[in-house]
Order: C-alpha cells, then structure tokens, then sequence
C-alpha cells in the first residue's frame, strides 16, 4: 500500500456520463483490490473508493461513473493532471483460489472490478453482464460466453441479468452491482448451493481499516468492507431487509 | 525543539492521531512509520466487546464529516492481549481511549487499563449514558464530575478527560474534571450534528444523531480550547479540525500542549507526518527555539 | 404551493433573507427582484445608531466565516423613517431584527419597532449583555427570560426569538422563550469562535472571538433545530449554513416552517431565489402539493 | 451590476505570480470600480475582489497576483472556462471630475486600478510605479511621464516610489498599493494641501453593501468600502495605527 501523485495518462468518457481513467504508475493489485482517489483540495472532503478495473506494466486504470461532486470532479481530469492515489487496498481475491467453472455477474457500474477478474481468468470464465440502457466496459474482454442484458433492451437480452443467469453449471460465481441485484444472485447460488462471492459497497473514510466507518454486517459481526472485504463470501454477508 | 515533557513523559512532538481515527495504528503503520508521531489514541475502548451501530456510519458535509461508529471495538482484555504488544512496539506514547455506558463499566474498564502498558489514559465521557436513558455524560458538569472522581480513584496513571464540545460550559466543564483529579483535558470530541436524507424523509443516521468532525469546526473547537486554557492549569490537548501545521499552530497558541488530529488523516493520510515537519519548518522560520515557547502565547 | 400561512400573514415561500446578511434589502434589490422571497430580515437595529467594531471583522475558515460586526446599524429612527418606507415597498415579509446591550435598550427599541410598519419583530438575544460585563443574554435561559418577558409586554405585532447556538441548552433556551410568549423562535444565530493570526501572534480579531456562519454549521444547526421543533408547538424559523434547496428542505422536514439564507448569499449572490425554484422543482418531482406537508415530517 | 458567468479569453502570466484574465463581456465601468470573481464552487468560501485593470468592446480584463487559494484557483483557469463575476461595483470616479495634472501612485499590485484610470485620462496624467523587483502591468500604458521604481534596482530608480514622488505639481492625486506605501502618500500630499484620492482594499464578503464587514475608518464614521468605496478622500480615511 502507497500513497502517491500519479499522472494522468487518459480520461475518456466511454458512454454517457461512464469515464475510463488511465493513470501512469507499476502495482502489483489483485482483482477485488480498490484505491482511494483525489483530484480535490478540499471539498469533497473524503476520498473516493474505486475498483481495479485493468492494469498494464505501467498503468492502472478505473471504469467510473459520474454520481456527485467526487467523480464530478474526476471527470475534469485532463492529461498530465495528477491524481492522488492511496492503495492497492483491500483483501482481494488470490486468483489462484478461484478454479473450476466461473461465473461474473455484474450490474451497471459493478462491472469494473469483474474485468479485471475476467482478464486474470479468461480461460474458465462466462461473464453476466446487465445494464440499463448504453453497454460500456466490455472493451477487449475476453471469456468463454458473454451474456449481455439492458433494461431497455437495446443490445442483448431485455429484462434484468438476473432472469437469465442460472448458477447451476458454475463452480463459482463472483457478483458485483446493485444491492438488489446481489441479494436476488445470492438467493439464486443458496438454491444451487453455489460458492459465491460478494463485492460490496460502502461509504469509506480511512479506506484502510482504521476508522469503521464502512462496515458491512456479517454473521461474525461487523466486518470493514475496505480491509476485511470488500470481497466477502456469499453466506458471510447479512442483508438487512 | 518540538520536545514536550508532560506527566513525566518525553512527546517527541506534540503532534497524536485521535482516537477512532487512527484504528491501533496498524493500519498507517503500513503508509508510514508512525513511531515518528508524539503520541497515539487507541480507538475507544469499552470493558466489553461492542458491535457498534448498525446502519449507514459515514456522511460527508461541508468541510466535514458525520460519523455514527457507536464505539465498536474489541474490548479491553482483547486489546490488551492483542493490540497493546504491537503498538508498545513503536517508539511513542500510547495513550488508552476509554468510553463507557455507566460508571461501573468505565472504573472496571479503568482499572484494566491502569495496569496494562498503555502510558495515558484518556477518558471519553461524551458517550450516552445507558443507565440514564442514553443521557450523555458529557453535557452537565456534575455527571460528569461522578465519572471522573469513581475513574480518578482507581487509576494511577496520568488521566486525561476528553470534552464534548456539547458540554452545557465547557470551561465550567474543564475545571470540574480538574478539581476531581483530571491531570489534563484533551477537547473537543465530536459535535452532535444530524443528517436528513430529503428523499426518504427520514434522517440518515439510524440513531438520527451523529458526531461532527473536521476543518469545519475548527474555530469553534480554536475558540473553546483559549477558553478553556485560561481556566484550568492542566495541560490541554486540543482537537478539533486540524488540517496542517498553520491549524496546529493556532492550536499550540490557544493553550495546547499537545494537538490531536483526526479526520485530517483521511483527507491525508500523511496528514500527521506534515504537520509534524510543517511545525517544525515554521519555528525555523519564525526563529524560535522550542515549542514550549509557544503554547499559550495568547 | 409554497405559500405558507403564519401569525396571520401569508409568507409566499418559505426563504427568508437572514440578518446581517441582506443589509436593508437595497443592494440584493438591485441583482434581483426581493420581492420574490417569502420575507426579509433586517439588518440587527438597536435603540441608537452604533459604529459597530474595529478593525478586521471578517475571516475566512473551511466551509465558513467568521464576523464581527458589531451591530453597526443607524440605529430604530433611522431605520423607520428612510429604509422601511423602502422595504415596505417590497411585496414580502418586513422582520426587523432587534438588539441591544440591556433590557430596557431592547424594550425601547421593541416600542418603536412595534409602532411601525414592520410585520413582525425578531429578537435576537446573542448580544452581550453591556451591564452584566458583556455576558451574553442568549446563554442561559433564566437570563433569556427576563428579556424575552419584557419585551413581549411591549410587543403586539408577532413576536420571534432568535435563538444562539452557544446557548448551554437550546431546546430549555426554547421552551423558556415560548413560555414568555414568543410567538417564534429562530434559530441559530452563529457560533462563538475565533481564529489566530499565528505570525503576529494574536488572534484576528480585536474582540478575540467572531461569530461561525456558513455551511459548516449546517449540521449542527440542523440538530438543534430538529431538537426544539419535537419541544414547543411555535412555529420555528430555521437558520445555518442553508446553500440549496437540499439544505431547506432538510431544515424543513426536521421541523422549520420557514428557513433563512444567510451567507450563501454572498457565496451566490442569487442563492435565495435558486433556493425559491429548488423547493417548487423539488414537490413536483416529489408529488408534494404543498411545502405545508413536509414541514417537520421527521 | 449583473451576476454573470462569463468566458475567459484569456488568462496569462505576465510576471512572477501576476497574471492578466480577460473575460469576454460588455460593461459600463468607471476606473476604481471592481468586480467579485469566482471560478470555484465551495472553497474557499467567498468570492474574490478584483479591479478593473482595462476594458474593451467586449471583454474586460483584471490584473492580479497570486496570493493564497482564490488567486491560486484563478490562476488554473484556461480558455473558454467561465468565471463568475458579480460587477461593477463601487463607487469608482467620474472621470469628469478629475480635472487639472493628475498623478497617480501606485505600489506592486496597487496598480492595476490604475492602469484603467491612465487609459481614461492618459493626456494629464504622470505616472509613479513602484516594484519589488519585476515590472509588469504597463503594456499599452500611455501617459506623459512615466516614473518607475524597483525595490531590488532592477528597473528604474532603486528604492520606494515614494522617495521620487512629490506632490506639489499635481492638482490631484490618486494612489493604490499597500497601507505603508499610501499612509506616506496621504502625509505628503497633506504638506502640499494636494487633493488625493485613495483606493482602499478590505476583506470582503457580500461586495454590494449589504453585509458591513468590509468597512474603513472614516471622520465620518465606519464606511463600506464596496458601496461607499473603494475611493475616498485622502482627508476622509483614518488610518489605524
Ligand atoms: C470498494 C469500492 C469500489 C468501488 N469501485 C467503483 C468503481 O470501480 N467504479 C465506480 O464508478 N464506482 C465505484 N465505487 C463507488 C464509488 O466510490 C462512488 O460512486 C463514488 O464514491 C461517488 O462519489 P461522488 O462524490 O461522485 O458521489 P456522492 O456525492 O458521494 O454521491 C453518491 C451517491 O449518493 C447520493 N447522495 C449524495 N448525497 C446525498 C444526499 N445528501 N442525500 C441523498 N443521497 C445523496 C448521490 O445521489 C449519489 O447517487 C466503489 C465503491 C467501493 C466502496
Ligand atoms: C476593491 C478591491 C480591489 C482589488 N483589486 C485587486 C486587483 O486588481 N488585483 C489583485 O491582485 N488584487 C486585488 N485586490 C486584492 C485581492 O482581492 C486579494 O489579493 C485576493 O482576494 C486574495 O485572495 P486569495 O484567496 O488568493 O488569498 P487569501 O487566501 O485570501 O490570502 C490573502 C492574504 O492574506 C494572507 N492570509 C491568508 N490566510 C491567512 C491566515 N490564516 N493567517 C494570516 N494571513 C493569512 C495571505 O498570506 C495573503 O497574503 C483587490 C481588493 C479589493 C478589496
Ligand atoms: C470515525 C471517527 C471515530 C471516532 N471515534 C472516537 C472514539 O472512539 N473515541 C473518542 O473519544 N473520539 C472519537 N472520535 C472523535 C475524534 O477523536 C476527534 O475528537 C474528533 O473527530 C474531532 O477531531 P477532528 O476534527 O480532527 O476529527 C472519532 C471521530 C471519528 C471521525
Ligand atoms: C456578516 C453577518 C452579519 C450578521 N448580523 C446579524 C445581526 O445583525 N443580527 C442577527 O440576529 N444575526 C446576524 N447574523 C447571523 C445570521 O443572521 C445567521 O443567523 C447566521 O449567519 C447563520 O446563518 P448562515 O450560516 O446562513 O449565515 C449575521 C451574520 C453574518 C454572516
Ligand atoms: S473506511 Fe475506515 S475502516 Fe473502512
Ligand atoms: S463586502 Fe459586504 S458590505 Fe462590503
């Protein structure tokens, strides 16, 4: 973990209002891993989690989209700005744990950690992924089937991912989306008793631990999504109703 | 130059991570070497193990922030057993949070406390009060005179009193704690400040209530620590907004020995180590010798 | 669906141009039309015209000011006769603010007010207290009462106390007033701090402390208007670090019937009237048919 | 006055710290009239005044050095960005009424109002600049004597412009610059009974009026330097000691 000043390569907007950020600098990260960002002086006040979503030998990029005043002002970003960087943080997922049959599962903007997993598993991996309207971020991925859904229906199948994902035939399934969206997948993989894997969310402070401003409830009690997540298992994590 | 020699103890700096905001320093530990710091406040510490507040715990707002953690921590024993042995390890001083729900809990938790390795205690008595409703204890001068006298008894290390800013007189609030044995006052913790989300209709924080910190109580927390040093002759750890040295500096100024900073850590998280060496370049420039030159110059 | 109905007047929406912060209303006047807003306060009005304090009276701190006018005004006769004749022109609520230095300063001074054209008087109780050494009429309740008593006897236009947040307990601060029968209360005023000037060694200004306003009061404000709300049955005027829509409407669901803007004003000098069309967009999308729905609906 | 946004045309470093912004818009102002500028959302706080330094057809333009974080957020603005300007405000002068040999004083930034009060009455007036070190400011600037002093020597006379400066045949002057620079300017002026106008700076927050924290000793009482100002009498200011 760093805290660093790191260069602007790229920041282009990929679809209405989803932005792509290339920033220069070498990581060693693990799928799942986020990092804290700040293009800002003082307001927002807190610094904004995002997820991995590529890396390259001297790059590590995020897939984002515009909600407030933090990703507001990241979209500003022009080349050669600096961002500060704080990270790789959270646990992540060794990649060498995840065998068998896999599937992702991503709704809207929960997509961008599951390219990276994607990258890392290319070979045994079939990807789920539903939108509302435009489709972003699927740039280069590579996997066995892609399944592609829009609420609007312009491109794939029209209705929610979750209508055509069917955990059966996975060995494991790693989510990423909506709070809705997840319970619905989870749901879903404890009837087929799936192993699955849950990316959660959550307002963060520190990003690293120290505050417990970020706890997702668990059945051990509450857990930090920004050190003990935010990759947590399937039956670990309680939904509160 | 930045030497402060208080309750027998050497802080190499007057520059402490506050509580709740710096975890048992693990964490920074790994950004960076955090021996470097004068001083750490271990989250808040509960004779039991606490859960802490379920729901949303975090909202930002103007050059602030909300937080509803409700005190989830391990427990004494645990951080005794755990925590401790790592931070003993690094060359500063340890300073124990201490919070509580009724008295009995905070002297339990006190006497633990007081014979483990931790250096201070700082005892946190804006915590509600669950005998009394959830009453807090930090508000009126005469709670919280019980809580620091039942305390005072039981613990032989230097006892520090950390004020709520919500205290009905916090100067009348300061010399209380001071006549009951408080060998400092450390002020202020967070402001009672709340959250409304227009779209539910319903406050944001299940408990509806929050705590406020950062830049933007700075001068309210400036203003209540010049009070308070003009009141009581204990040294004072002022808390409360501090962003950079400039911030500390008025601080030191007011009457504090020692500063805390706290949310500062999130908005950077080499925010301690800047004000450090921001200190430190400024008394270069302003040509004085030591710190203690300047605590209290106003 | 703004409008809303209070001491028998009909207040076109609920944004009140707050005191201190608008002058007399001439020179917003001339950026935009003021007779849109739902009323205005004046500038703080005493018995005899005051020059107000020396030196800075004005420093900036995160998300916030700091001020010390000083009550500069020219004084209730003035104000009588050459700006409410003005003001009266406006079609919107004339508050005039009123201070003063001792009970008989404001009775006087509610007498003439009383007799004029102004709609309503807002007492503002956060002014030193000139007899008693300067202590603050707005701290302690029983202290409040006997202004707030006084000046009712005089008073037959609808009468609104405003409230300081440095009172030691606002929602007592509350009820005490209702008891000697503000029709009102608004609240807060701003918040006692200070700031150091750490080269000159000294604090910025010649009074030592100023007062906080701005957006980061806004939770703490919120708070406390929120707490007096579920306290009396008057209406309440809620009043700190209001910029947007979002913030009244927050003031308004936690129990406000009207909110005053302060300095947002001077953050966008048209912050008023966004706020104005911010509510109106805000019910429509909400389905609301009348801001009276949401008023205190936490 | 109007509150506007406007383009910026152009905004430039001119000197060390000092830069020129242009800003596209038509307005009618007289010299020592100022505008607010605010090309920032939340911090800091309040908006930033500035004097008009010259103005065109369609544009107006400021003069200003960098200081602390409004300056600083001024100085990152690029073409076609907006600014928001709250103006004219202030008193300024009748042009009208400056009749006779005017001089006009001016110290480091103090001169940018008097670059446009030059412009206005360039056939009668003498011009004393004084600098730290840089000269900058006085492009385009006609006027029939040009003085100009530099603290370092680097230009002109070595030394405050006010050791050059006498008074006695001017029928008026007005002067702008730091407080030292202006007290000295107001008791030379006073020994050769010159009618002097000064341009007084003060924190500022509303800018219109309406606020009163802006305010300057006057023999007349406490004066708003926005509306009332920000040129006075050099008989009617009391300087503090
Ligand atoms: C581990 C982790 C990884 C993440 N990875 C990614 C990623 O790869 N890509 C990505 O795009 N996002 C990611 N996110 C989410 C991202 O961090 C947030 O979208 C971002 O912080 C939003 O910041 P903002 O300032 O733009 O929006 P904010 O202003 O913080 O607002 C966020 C949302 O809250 C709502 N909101 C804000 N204020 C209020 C209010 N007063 N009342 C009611 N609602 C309000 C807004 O409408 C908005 O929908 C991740 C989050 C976590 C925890
Ligand atoms: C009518 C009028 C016209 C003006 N015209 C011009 C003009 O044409 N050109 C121009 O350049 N300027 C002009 N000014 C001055 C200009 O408004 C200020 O320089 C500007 O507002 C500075 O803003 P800032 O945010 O950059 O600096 P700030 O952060 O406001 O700081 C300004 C100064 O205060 C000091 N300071 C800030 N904070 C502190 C602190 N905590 N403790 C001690 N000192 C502190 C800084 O060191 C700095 O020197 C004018 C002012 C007025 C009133
Ligand atoms: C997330 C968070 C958790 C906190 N937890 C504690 C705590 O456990 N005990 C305590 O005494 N203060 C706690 N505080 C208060 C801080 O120690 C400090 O007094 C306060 O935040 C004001 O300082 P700041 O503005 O520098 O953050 C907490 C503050 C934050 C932001
Ligand atoms: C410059 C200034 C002058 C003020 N003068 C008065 C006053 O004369 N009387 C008064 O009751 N309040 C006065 N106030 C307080 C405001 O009316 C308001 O209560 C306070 O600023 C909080 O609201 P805000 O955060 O929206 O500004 C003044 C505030 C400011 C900033
Ligand atoms: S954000 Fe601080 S613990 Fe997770
Ligand atoms: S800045 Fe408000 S009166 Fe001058």
């Amino acid at each position: 973990m760093q805290y660093s000043s790191l260069k602007v390569l790229e920041n282009r907007e990929v679809a209405k209002n989803i932005f792509k950020l290339k920033l220069e600098g070498k990581y060693n990260v693990k799928p799942g891993q986020f990092f804290m960002l700040r293009s800002w002086e003082d307001e927002p006040t807190l610094s904004r989690p995002f997820s991995i979503y590529d890396k390259g030998e001297n790059y590590i990029s995020f897939l984002y989209e515009v909600k407030g005043k933090g990703t507001e002002k990241l979209a500003k970003l022009k080349c050669q700005d600096t961002v500060k960087v704080l990270g790789p943080l959270g646990n992540g997922m060794d990649i060498s744990r995840i065998k068998g049959k896999v599937a992702l599962v991503g709704g809207g903007i929960g997509i961008a950690p599951l390219f990276y997993f994607a990258k890392k598993i290319e070979a045994h991996v079939d990807i789920y992924f539903g939108f509302r309207d435009e489709v972003y971020g699927i740039e280069n991925l590579k996997c066995k089937n892609l399944y592609i859904s829009t609420e609007s229906g312009k491109v794939g199948y029209k209705g929610y991912i979750t209508d055509i994902f069917n955990p059966f035939d996975y060995n494991l399934v790693i989510t990423c989306g909506p709070l809705a969206m997840m319970k619905k997948v989870k749901d879903v993989c404890k009837k087929t008793a799936t192993p699955l894997y849950l990316l959660m969310e959550s307002k963060m402070a520190c990003g690293i631990g120290a505050c417990l401003v970020c706890t997702c409830k668990t059945k051990d009690g509450m857990k930090r999504v920004c050190k003990d997540g935010p990759v947590f298992k399937g039956e670990e994590v309680v939904f509160d109703a | 130059m930045l030497n402060i020699s208080l309750w027998g103890k050497t802080f190499k700096n007057p520059v402490v991570a506050a509580s709740g905001t710096f975890g048992f320093s693990r964490e920074y530990n790994e950004i960076y070497d955090v021996s470097i710091l004068g001083g750490i406040v271990t989250k808040g510490l509960t004779l039991n193990k606490r859960e802490g507040n379920e729901g949303i715990r975090c909202f930002e707002t103007s050059s602030g922030m909300l937080n509803s953690v409700g005190l989830q921590n391990p427990g004494i024993d645990y951080f005794i057993e755990n925590e401790l042995p790592f931070m003993k390890t690094l060359n500063t001083i340890i300073i124990a949070n201490l919070g509580g729900g009724s008295i009995e809990e905070y002297v339990q938790g006190a006497e633990k406390l007081d014979k483990s390795d931790v250096d201070i205690i700082e005892l946190n008595i804006s915590c509600p009060n669950v005998k009394e409703g959830g009453v807090n204890f930090g508000i009126k001068s005469n709670i919280a005179r019980e809580v620091v006298k039942e305390v005072r008894r039981v613990v032989k290390k230097p006892l520090v009193v950390k004020l709520s800013p919500d205290a009905e007189d916090i100067v009348d609030m300061a010399v209380t704690c001071v006549e009951e044995g408080a060998d400092g006052v450390s002020l202020v913790n967070t402001f009672k400040a709340m959250a409304i989300d227009i779209y539910k209709k319903r406050p944001v924080f299940k408990n509806v209530f929050a705590g406020l910190s950062g830049p933007a109580i700075k001068p309210i927390a400036l203003r209540m620590v010049y009070e308070v040093s003009k009141a009581v002759n204990v040294p004072i750890m002022g808390i409360g907004g501090i962003k950079d040295y400039k911030d500390a500096i008025e601080f030191i100024m007011a009457g504090a020995s020692l500063v805390q900073v706290g949310t500062a850590n999130f908005i950077n998280p080499f925010a301690c180590r800047d004000i450090i060496n921001g200190i430190e370049n400024f008394l270069k420039e302003e040509g004085i010798n030591s710190i203690n030159e300047i605590i209290g110059v106003i």
